[in-house]
């Protein structure tokens, strides 16, 4: 954790929505007045939401969301697929409504100055997680290479992820055959050829994530990888959200994505 | 000013909230004070390392959560060396919880538990597979339950040592008086009670172990009712745990019968309800006019009924 | 089209679906057709007048409710006199609840039934005081859950016969396997589990009788648990009752090894509950491609994932 | 029950909320759109109403309420003191918001053709249950007088008691000890001695309800009673509604409230 000054760094607070709006057909996003976590909150790292409608319903455990937007003086932001009970609950409120949330939690990415120009490769709602990179890379002057899989145009949404970070974004859709791992491989090389990323970012498909270790390694590029699990707690004390990662070691441990992660070395993780 | 301390036995406690095993870390100080609380108790600890069970090891249910975490852990000589330290940075009185295959295996652990400074009592969960009764639980059945306690009372002569009981025996009165004649400070009512849920599209348990056990606000009228049955059956202080969220939910558990509570999952739908239990149960106390939160335990048994009868 | 079609011994359901003792009536004529169900089960019948037990005897929790109504009747006189004209009047197979203080009049009462016109099947309800054991339930241990069972079997010979398995026991498949071999032709799993409310303003039970039954949604995950455990244990029919009120609820307990399901609590909140549960069930074998819903009981046991691997 | 025509004349049905509105400061009323229902059901008779509130919070088992407004043509309308889990639930549906209702439940009140002159007397939202009395009385051309007991003058509701049937009704409250029974009772044996009516009905207070009784009693007035209990299935399935009744020969039974009730004899009732 990014612990900050703050005697507690993580907060249990009922924040009010300043914005609840549908992106494209399946996904939704959430702006929350909560100016204090929004500026504590460091890409990569996520908020463990209460999943309550504007009526209370909803089910009974918290849902993990990543931090999609935030930052000083900004609103915090998710952006999120609705998928099951919990992110319905969460795409039925309304502005004005509260929003009991705790964070911000979890191990973020890492941003090196000395770094130059990235690469991200993100899937789906992936690109949540990976939209706060963009703009903090930006900020410290490094280039953005972005390429973007989705089902289809719809699902894209490629400003909800270059916000006014400027990024260069490469879509690829499953419709025209895009997407697929060989056209993707084939792409990725040419790019390491002409202009070699000094590290990658990846988050929301397990077939991209194999490629973008294999291709990181053969080139000796270091990687981060964002990973999903269940969660019970958000906080560590459960070890329910636990995935495969090996250690210093090279031993396959158990770790925790809410404490140890969610953003793991991308060599260290394990396909899930 | 209400008065919130409880005695357990020979252990005083600021007041009765604490956290449930298995639902608590040291992780939670992020979020608030925890020399707040009454106690501070560990995840069960086990003689060796443990990988844990197979994923998902949690699944939600109508109000309440199934778990199957299977007690991951580094095991006992690396609690004592890596976890107790950062323990010991705390003041609230630090419970360890103990699991073990075998009594003798729980004997030898709660001596060494006895000689590592800033343990304040050891909690026995006996829930656990008995390796030496074809893998039943010690909790199901007095005798197993009352051998493991004996030989931990033995091995550890003046910690305080609590006994977690099980809900699954169909007289937990019984294994609560042979653990009490065996020599436990306090019983500890309830663990979780086995439960299943199966995932209609691939017709398999949604736990990757099948059953789980089952905790929760759905749980809490199964658990209050063995802490009611406990506390007529034993003279030794209650523990009460299970489903508890709020304070009104810990009035509950005083009222039939518990010295403290615990809170296990509430904690992970709203990681400060065990603060918000200490001062509603400072709010109710006030409201009623009762000096200490100590003379609400046992006030909805039969016998205090028929004492007001007299 | 889904053949929805059940056996349970020698008895052929047009659907699994069917009502859980106690919660049903034929007041319920009055919402729909209750032909449309698999069976009828009358609220279980004692031998003599019973007026039931103190006010309040019903009270709610978070997704359940506590009774302890206490078995109100007539007796079974009146029961075959007076209410089975009432229920001739239904063509959908009907089973009678029974309930006994003894094993002599589990008896008695049994082969009165067997030689009433209109009694499909028997379901005994032996989760009730033993008188000849101190009043512990029958169905907490299986030698008393297998001498009532006999002393049935031995009245009714001809008649199917259901026995209704109790939660409050610790090894109910050990219960199950003895009710089996005492000749009982299906197992219900399960009634109530014992639960309690305190209302903290009174510090009293919520209940007017103290402790009671527990049942709704919030137990669902723990009679799961019992239907699976016993599915596995016996090779007559099980029939799960514990928390269903959805088609998805019904497929669970199905896949876990019941051949039938018993809806309760989920009618006073949806009193077309089973229709739903009727309907929702046909849907889910249309939409899985099975031709016949008996081929979803014990699709998630352990059994069938071995040979699935095979 | 007055079972009517219908195959099965209980529904279970959601059914449009048109109006919902505070009424003075403990009371709210619903206005629902149901024509059938309403057409169906009479005076005495209840709903069994599942509290969710518009996104579906709310207790598990649903909550009993009078009809107070009913009959060919008219909204079927509730009027409830908002009391615990359940009626704030309630309380907090909105026009255009969907109810779930299980009705008409239960024998209501019976009027007799042949009579002339009734007498009504109601405490706190006891007058819900019997405001269609009135209305059904002054339709028959039987002459209604009220007497309404309520803990101060926000709480009377008059109007909705009385609605357009011109009933005559006398107010008392707690404040000024007008509702005190011995001051009820002179005030009925006055009115007994100069019109006594045909018959009387009561609701809503164990006090009146036991005055009312004996003074019916020594006149020979007929009466009838509408009680409460706590409900689970509402139909008569779960025995958990029972009130002691006094059966023919005299001797006291249990009877459910919901299926041989609400409405009993005035007499047979036992006092609670
Ligand atoms: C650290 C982290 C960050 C995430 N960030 C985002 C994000 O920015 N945008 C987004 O759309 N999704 C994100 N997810 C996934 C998101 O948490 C799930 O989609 C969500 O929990 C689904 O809940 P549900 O009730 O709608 O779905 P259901 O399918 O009904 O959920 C059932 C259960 O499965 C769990 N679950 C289902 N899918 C996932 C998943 N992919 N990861 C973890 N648990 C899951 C739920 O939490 C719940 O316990 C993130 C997950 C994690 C762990
Ligand atoms: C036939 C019948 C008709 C009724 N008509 C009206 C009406 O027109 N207007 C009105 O304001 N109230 C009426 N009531 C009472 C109304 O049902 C209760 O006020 C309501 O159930 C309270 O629910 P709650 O969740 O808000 O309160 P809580 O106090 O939280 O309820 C807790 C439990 O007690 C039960 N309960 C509480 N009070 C009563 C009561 N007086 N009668 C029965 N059960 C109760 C509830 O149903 C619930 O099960 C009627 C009751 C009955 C039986
Ligand atoms: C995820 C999880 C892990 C648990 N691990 C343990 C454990 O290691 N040892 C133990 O004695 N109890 C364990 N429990 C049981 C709890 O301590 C507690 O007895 C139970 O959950 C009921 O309380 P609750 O309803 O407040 O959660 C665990 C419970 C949960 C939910
Ligand atoms: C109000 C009520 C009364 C009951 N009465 C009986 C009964 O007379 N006999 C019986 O065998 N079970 C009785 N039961 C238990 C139910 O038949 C059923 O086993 C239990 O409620 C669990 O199912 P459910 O969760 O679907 O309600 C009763 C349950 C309730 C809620
Ligand atoms: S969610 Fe509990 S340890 Fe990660
Ligand atoms: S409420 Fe069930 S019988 Fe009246």
């Amino acid at each position: 954790m990014d612990l900050g000054a703050a005697a507690f760094p993580v907060a249990e607070a009922s924040v009010t929505v300043i914005e609840s709006a549908p992106v494209g057909r399946r996904y939704h996003r959430l702006l929350l007045d909560a100016p204090d976590l929004s500026a504590r909150s460091r890409p990569g790292q996520f908020f463990h939401l209460l999943c309550r409608d504007g009526g209370g319903a909803g089910p009974y455990l918290r849902r993990p969301m990543s931090i999609w937007r935030c930052g000083e003086g900004r609103p915090l932001g998710f952006l999120f697929h609705v998928k099951g009970k919990g992110t319905t609950a969460l795409a039925r409120l309304r502005e004005g409504d509260a929003l009991s949330v705790v964070g911000p939690l979890g191990h973020g990415f890492r941003l090196d100055p000395a770094w130059r120009r990235i690469l991200i490769v993100a899937r789906g709602v992936g690109l949540a997680t990976l939209a706060p990179v963009t703009e903090a890379a930006a900020a410290m002057g490094i280039a953005v290479e972005a390429v973007l899989s989705a089902r289809a145009e719809a699902d894209l949404m490629a400003p909800e992820f270059a916000g006014a970070s400027g990024a260069a974004i490469t879509a690829l859709f499953d419709a025209d055959g895009g997407s697929d791992v060989e056209h993707v491989e084939k792409m990725l090389r040419a790019r390491f050829a002409a202009a070699r990323p000094d590290a990658v970012f990846t988050c929301g498909s397990n077939r991209l994530f194999l490629l973008l270790q294999r291709l990181a390694a053969e080139h000796g590029i270091p990687g981060q990888v964002a990973l999903e699990q269940q969660m019970g707690c958000g906080l560590g004390m459960c070890f329910c959200c636990v995935r495969q990662v090996r250690d210093e070691t090279g031993k396959v441990v158990n770790l925790r994505v809410c404490a140890e992660g969610p953003v793991f070395d991308l060599q260290a993780a394990l396909a899930w | 000013m209400v008065d919130l301390a409880t005695r357990i036995g020979t252990l005083t406690l600021a007041n009765p909230v604490m956290p449930a095993s298995g639902t608590f870390g040291p992780e939670l100080a992020q979020v608030f004070d925890l020399d707040r609380l009454g106690a501070l108790v560990t995840k069960s600890v086990t003689p060796e390392f443990r990988a844990g069970n197979p994923l998902p090891r949690l699944c939600e249910t109508e109000a309440g959560v199934l778990n199957s975490i299977g007690i991951p852990g580094k095991g006992l000589d690396h609690f004592i060396a890596q976890a107790m330290p950062e323990w010991r940075r705390f003041r609230a009185p630090l419970v360890v919880s103990l699991s073990a295959p075998t009594v003798a295996s729980f004997a030898d652990c709660a001596a060494r538990l006895a000689a590592t400074p800033g343990v304040a009592a050891i909690e026995a969960n006996i829930s656990c597979p008995n390796l030496e009764e074809d893998g039943r639980a010690f909790a199901m059945h007095p005798e197993p339950a009352a051998a493991a306690t004996a030989a931990m009372r033995r091995a550890a002569p003046g910690m305080p040592l609590w006994v977690k009981l099980s809900p699954n025996t169909g007289d937990i009165a019984a294994v609560a008086r042979a653990v009490e004649e065996a020599g436990a400070d306090a019983v500890v009512v309830a663990n979780t009670i086995l439960g299943l849920a199966i995932d209609v599209e691939t017709a398999r348990p949604k736990l990757g172990s099948g059953m789980g056990g089952f905790s929760g606000p759905a749980f809490k009228p199964v658990a209050l009712r063995l802490v009611w049955q406990c506390a007529q059956a034993v003279r030794i202080p209650v523990i009460g745990v299970g489903g508890i969220a709020t304070g009104e939910d810990a009035v509950e558990f005083l009222m039939a019968g518990a010295s403290a509570v615990q809170v296990g999952t509430a904690s992970f739908v709203s990681p400060t309800a065990m603060l918000s239990v200490i001062e509603a149960l400072e709010k109710f106390c006030a409201r009623k006019g009762i000096a200490r939160v100590a003379e609400l335990t046992g006030a909805a048994l039969p016998r205090a009924w028929r004492e007001a009868a007299e």
